[in-house]
């Protein structure tokens, strides 16, 4: 069973590395943002399948879907804290 | 070679992969996504590596707000007009040349490390017993080398220090300008108002269990960061201003915490940083309880960075 | 417990109290805000000069180290705290440097009635406290890890008092410190990485013990030194500090060029002195001098054709630091330990006062352009001649402590056969007096139209930086008793080498 | 029983990697920008899903159950938030 | 071979490749970015290492495990110092560059 498990995780990782490309070819950043948005959900299959479900795996796993909207927040969010210091300092001038 | 030897073979292979695109990608906002994706691998490396407790810090760390930091870092220098002139051809040859060799012989080292190898975990095991935890790394860090991670915390302060000293004099007092404010209801506004509560609950258990099991202080600390860095993006909580008393207090309240115990058995005759014996624990929580406090409110502010907004009403 | 908790109790507890105290302040200052920063801090510095000197009395009386085991745990699972001769003189001359920065700066970082608090005054008196707890660190600590703990300390310490003011050329300044910190800080952690994965241990005496001539530990010392070699900005990577140095405001740049950069030098001697005696071999130490004697005649050449006071001095600590780096290729010789940590002594007062005595006439005047110093001498008769006395330490002119420095170094290489650092110490003992010349001749001149003084320079300050400049002198004039202070807690005292 | 168990298993997580593979090709093949979200998040969802299921019989009881879902929840509260975040930043730029 | 030497060696070669970022790009935040790499290296290694002593029941030693999050915090740190440092000069400049401006340097310039 762990040796399946084993296959299953390394099957996933290929899969989640393959979605990587998308870093590199973009085109646009959001396409970036959805392979580094994929790979959050897919370590965590990952992480699970490798560990074969250990208890330390588990709380792993629970930081990781804590955490796996915080890039793509932050990645849209960032912009309007830009935009908007730019607005203020465009006014102030 | 068997399965696991296969996997992390793979695995090694696309974090380096995945680290030499971070050193190359032409543009800044490919390689920074590229970096949150190595923080993520870097944490599953370190789970095949039976380090649990590294692997909590990592992922909360290493790829989520370290990514969110540089993310913001990107947006704001997007406009920036710079004529970068990159090294010469000799220059990248020679840097090649010499960073070809520094790996080379730390390979040539790695293959020629002692077996059996030196460790101290036997040590660590058997002194475990005195301490009242369990669990041998946050032994390691509360108790068997409390001074290292003393002196960590108040470089942590130091560092936020430092970056409030960057604010413009006009500024001081005030609060760092992040997130927005203007909008209510909307996905991230769901979203903060699902995970907070439960990352804040996440954080506190992962510090509780942190004495027996894989997390504490760290790990507990970098996710409620997580979370207030959260909070502040979607507006659903302020940033403090970093003239708030209050703030300051639970800012310094983990070196603080620390260094009082510490002096306290100083006084007492026992020594610096000794616990009481059979309340070794209670004390240690109790300095923990204050870590992850400090620690969560100092990252949090790291990423948030030095006061952009007046002060005043 | 382990039994050797209470190994020494009484001067033990002192080294504990030299990391507290500072530590302490930080946390007062932060929370009490910058407006008590002055109070707290010059409070605890005049207590920091007793406990230092409470600690190098018990070094001096026991002719002994002092150590205490924190937490009562010994190495390797803890770590252990020892000041030798060296750290307690160290701690010492840190602790009265940064006194006189303390007493010194008040002006620039006050707080304007009606205000709560400023940024400035905030942030410069807890750096200045970690700077002060960093350099105790870096002395006390006898274990690798807590070693690069101090080290970072030390960093983000540094790098902000850079940039104070805020202004684009500091700020690219203190962006370059800082990029040349973190590299030097990761290579210092790689080799103690690959030490700890050979032998098991990070505790300077238990290495020491165990250590083996093989490749693991020839790349660990290669990497460490390199790693600490960019952060004392030593020839050829020093590019980072000449512009740093001299944008910061001045009580920080005597921090940062007399204390800083000595702290990241002292972990280079304790790793080729303590860690790996006799190990590092012969071609490594002639390397690591012919960098030192390329720092002392590149950074004096270049410091004679500065137009800037500030930028002169800055090159001045470049050709200065050359100086420390002479006594690994002698490392066989006795005195060549002696002469360089003289060196990390005396100029550390030396640079001190001239900064800070730049900083005075820069004050008056609203420049430092050197050319247009006249008329300053008159001004400022006290500044001046701490400045003069200052430089004739560095000069080496007797009976100065840069002399009896020059004295023990060019001993050493004579004995040691090595007569080309000789001629490396003349030609640098040469160019030090061309630019301190060129610095202070025109502030000797009398200007055309007389100066006049915009407002009274407070006398505290100018006599804190001749009080600097006198003990630079002073050292030189007294220096049997800290050279025997020096050797105390050598184990490895150096073998005679054959002829 | 465990052989019924296991069989369970197998068949869940490769139910659960195909996904991964099927949200990748999509990430990878599809046009534009918007049809690479839909498949992505169907790959997040189910993918993850099924392996946790896979994964249930596996873990002690009831925490480490407890723990997958909760996983499992976050990251659908995640990846939902996130692809309507990243989709309105598509569809504003 | 076992997964710590994989490990090991894959932490030699993210320190090569961090070294190589830190020394030839050209770009500050490209830079912190490397330091980041080359950091991860250094950790990963002493990982290695920590595996490697693996003894007592203990799936590693752990006292480098404890130090590599320690190190970890730190080197968080720095890149928040460093990104602080960044966005200031770039708020006072409009550019990022590390190279000194014109004005002020020429006295530098002619010299070195």
């Amino acid at each position: 069973m762990r040796e399946f498990l084993l296959y299953a995780a390394g099957f996933v990782l290929a899969m989640v590395a393959l979605g990587l490309v998308r870093i590199l070819r973009g085109p646009d950043d959001a396409d970036r943002m959805m392979a580094a948005q994929l790979l959050g959900s897919g370590g965590i299959a990952v992480l699970l399948l490798s560990a074969g479900g250990g208890l330390p795996a588990a709380d792993v796993a629970l930081v990781l879907a804590l955490l796996a909207a915080f890039a793509s927040v932050a990645f849209v969010k960032s912009g309007d804290v830009a935009r908007a210091n730019k607005s203020e300092s465009e006014e102030g001038k | 070679m068997n399965v696991e030897l296969v996997f992390s073979l793979g695995l090694a292979l696309l974090i380096l992969a995945v680290a030499g695109f971070v050193i190359v990608a032409r543009g800044s906002f490919a390689a920074i996504v590229g970096f949150v994706a190595f923080g993520l691998m870097l944490s599953l490396a370190w789970m095949g590596l039976s380090a649990p407790d590294v692997a909590l810090t990592e992922s909360a760390l290493g790829g989520g707000v370290t990514g969110a930091l540089l993310l913001g870092a990107c947006a704001r220098l997007r406009r920036a007009s710079d004529v970068e002139e990159t090294l010469g051809l000799v220059g990248r040859g020679a840097a090649l040349v010499l960073c070809l060799g520094v790996t080379t012989g730390l390979v040539g080292v790695v293959l020629c490390l002692p077996d059996p190898a030196p460790t101290l975990a036997p040590v660590a095991k058997q002194s475990l017993a005195s301490t009242g935890l369990g669990n041998a790394v946050t032994a390691t860090l509360m108790v068997y080398r409390a001074l290292d991670t003393m002196l960590e915390k108040v470089v942590l302060l130091l560092a936020l220090v430092a970056v409030w000293s960057l604010a413009p004099d006009r500024f001081w007092g005030g609060r760092p300008v992040f997130g927005s404010r203007q909008e209510k209801g909307g996905p991230l506004s769901f979203l903060a108002r699902v995970l907070i509560p439960i990352g804040i609950l996440v954080g506190i258990y992962l510090f509780w269990v942190g004495a027996d099991a894989p997390g504490g202080a760290f790990a507990g600390g970098a996710i409620i960061a997580a979370m207030g860095i959260l909070g502040f993006f979607a507006g659903v909580s302020a940033v403090p201003a970093v003239s708030a008393f209050r703030l300051r207090v639970a800012l310094a309240a983990g070196v603080a915490v620390f260094l009082g115990v510490g002096l306290a058995g100083l006084a007492a005759g026992t020594g610096f940083l000794t616990y009481p014996e059979n309340f070794a624990k209670p004390v240690i929580v109790l300095i923990e309880v204050a870590m992850t406090l400090s620690i969560g409110v100092t990252l949090a502010l790291l990423v948030v960075g030095p006061p952009g907004e007046s002060f005043g009403p | 417990m382990p039994p050797e908790a209470m190994a020494s109790p009484n001067a033990g507890g002192f080294l504990v109290l030299a990391l507290a105290l500072p530590v302490a302040g930080i946390l007062l200052v932060f929370l009490a805000g910058g407006r008590y920063g002055r109070g707290i801090t010059l409070a605890l510095l005049v207590a920091g000069v007793g406990i230092a000197s409470v600690i190098a009395g018990g070094v001096w009386r026991t002719g002994d180290t002092v150590t205490y085991l924190a937490g009562g745990w010994a190495p390797p699972l803890g770590i252990k705290l020892r000041a030798d001769g060296l750290s307690a003189a160290m701690i010492l001359v840190t602790s009265v440097v940064t006194l006189a920065a303390g007493l010194y700066a008040p002006h620039e970082f006050r707080v304007p009635p009606g205000k709560p608090e400023t940024r400035a005054s905030l942030s410069f008196w807890v750096l200045l406290l970690s700077v002060w707890a960093a350099m105790n660190a870096v002395f006390l600590g006898n274990d690798l890890f807590n070693l690069y703990v101090a080290l970072e300390l030390l960093t983000f310490a540094g790098v902000p008092l850079v940039c104070l003011s805020g202004t684009p050329l500091t700020l690219t300044a203190a962006l370059r410190y800082l990029l040349f910190a973190l590299l030097g800080s990761a290579l210092y952690l790689l080799g103690a990485v690959l030490l700890y994965g050979s032998y098991g241990t990070l505790d300077i005496g238990l290495l020491a013990a165990q250590i083996r001539p093989e490749p693991a530990l020839w790349l660990a010392i290669a990497l460490m030194t390199a790693g600490l070699a960019a952060k004392t900005a030593l020839f050829p990577v020093h590019i980072w500090l000449p512009p740093a140095h001299s944008g910061a405001p001045p009580a920080a740049s005597a921090l940062l060029s007399a204390l800083v950069v000595k702290g990241s030098f002292f972990l280079i001697v304790r790793l080729w002195f303590d860690v790996a005696p006799r190990m590092t071999g012969a071609i490594a130490g002639q390397i690591l001098g012919a960098m030192g004697a390329g720092a002392i005649v590149f950074g004096g050449v270049v410091a004679l054709r500065q137009a800037r006071l500030k930028l002169l001095i800055a090159y001045s600590t470049v050709a200065q630091i050359g100086y420390l780096f002479l006594m690994f290729p002698l490392a066989a010789e006795p005195n060549a330990l002696a002469g360089g940590m003289f060196q990390a002594i005396s100029h550390a007062f030396a640079k001190a006062a001239m900064f800070m005595a730049a900083g005075l006439m820069a004050g008056v005047l609203g420049h430092d352009r050197i050319a247009d110093l006249s008329g300053i001498g008159r001004a400022l008769p006290i500044t001046v001649f701490a400045f003069g006395l200052a430089a004739l330490s560095l000069v080496g002119v007797p009976p100065s402590g840069g002399f009896f420095t020059k004295c023990l170094l060019l001993s050493a290489s004579f004995t040691a056969g090595q007569w080309w650092w000789a001629a490396v110490i003349l030609i640098g003992g040469l160019l030090a007096g061309g630019y301190m010349f060129r610095a202070l001749m025109p502030a000797l001149t009398d200007p055309e139209i007389p100066l006049t003084l915009p407002a009274p320079v407070s006398r505290v300050r100018e006599i804190v930086v001749l009080a600097l400049a006198v003990c630079a002198f002073l050292v030189g004039m007294f220096p049997q008793k800290p050279i025997e202070l020096l050797q105390i807690g050598r184990v490895h005292l150096p073998e005679v080498a054959p002829p | 029983m465990s052989v019924a168990l296991n069989v369970f298993t197998i068949a869940a997580v490769s139910f659960g990697a195909f996904f991964f593979l099927a949200g990748t090709v999509g990430l990878l093949r599809f046009p534009d920008t918007l049809t690479r979200l839909h498949a992505l998040t169907k790959a997040d969802n189910l993918g993850l899903g099924l392996i946790m299921l896979g994964l249930l019989p596996h873990v002690a009881w009831p925490f480490g159950a407890l723990k997958l879902i909760a996983v499992w929840v976050l990251v659908l509260v995640a990846s939902a938030s996130a692809s309507q975040l990243i989709a309105r930043k598509v569809r504003d730029t | 071979m076992s997964i710590a030497t994989i490990f090991g060696i894959c932490a030699a070669c993210l320190v090569g490749l961090g070294l190589y970022g830190l020394i030839a790009q050209p770009q500050p935040l490209r830079k912190i970015l490397a330091f980041n790499i080359l950091g991860g290296g250094i950790f990963l290694l002493f990982g290695a290492v920590a595996r490697r002593g693996a003894a007592a029941g203990m799936g590693g030693d752990p006292v480098p495990q404890a130090l590599v999050i320690t190190g970890i915090v730190v080197a968080f740190s720095a890149t928040a110092l460093g990104v602080a440092i960044l966005l200031r000069l770039f708020e006072e400049t409009g550019g990022t560059s590390l190279r000194d401006t014109p004005k002020e340097s020429q006295s530098e310039e002619t010299n070195s």
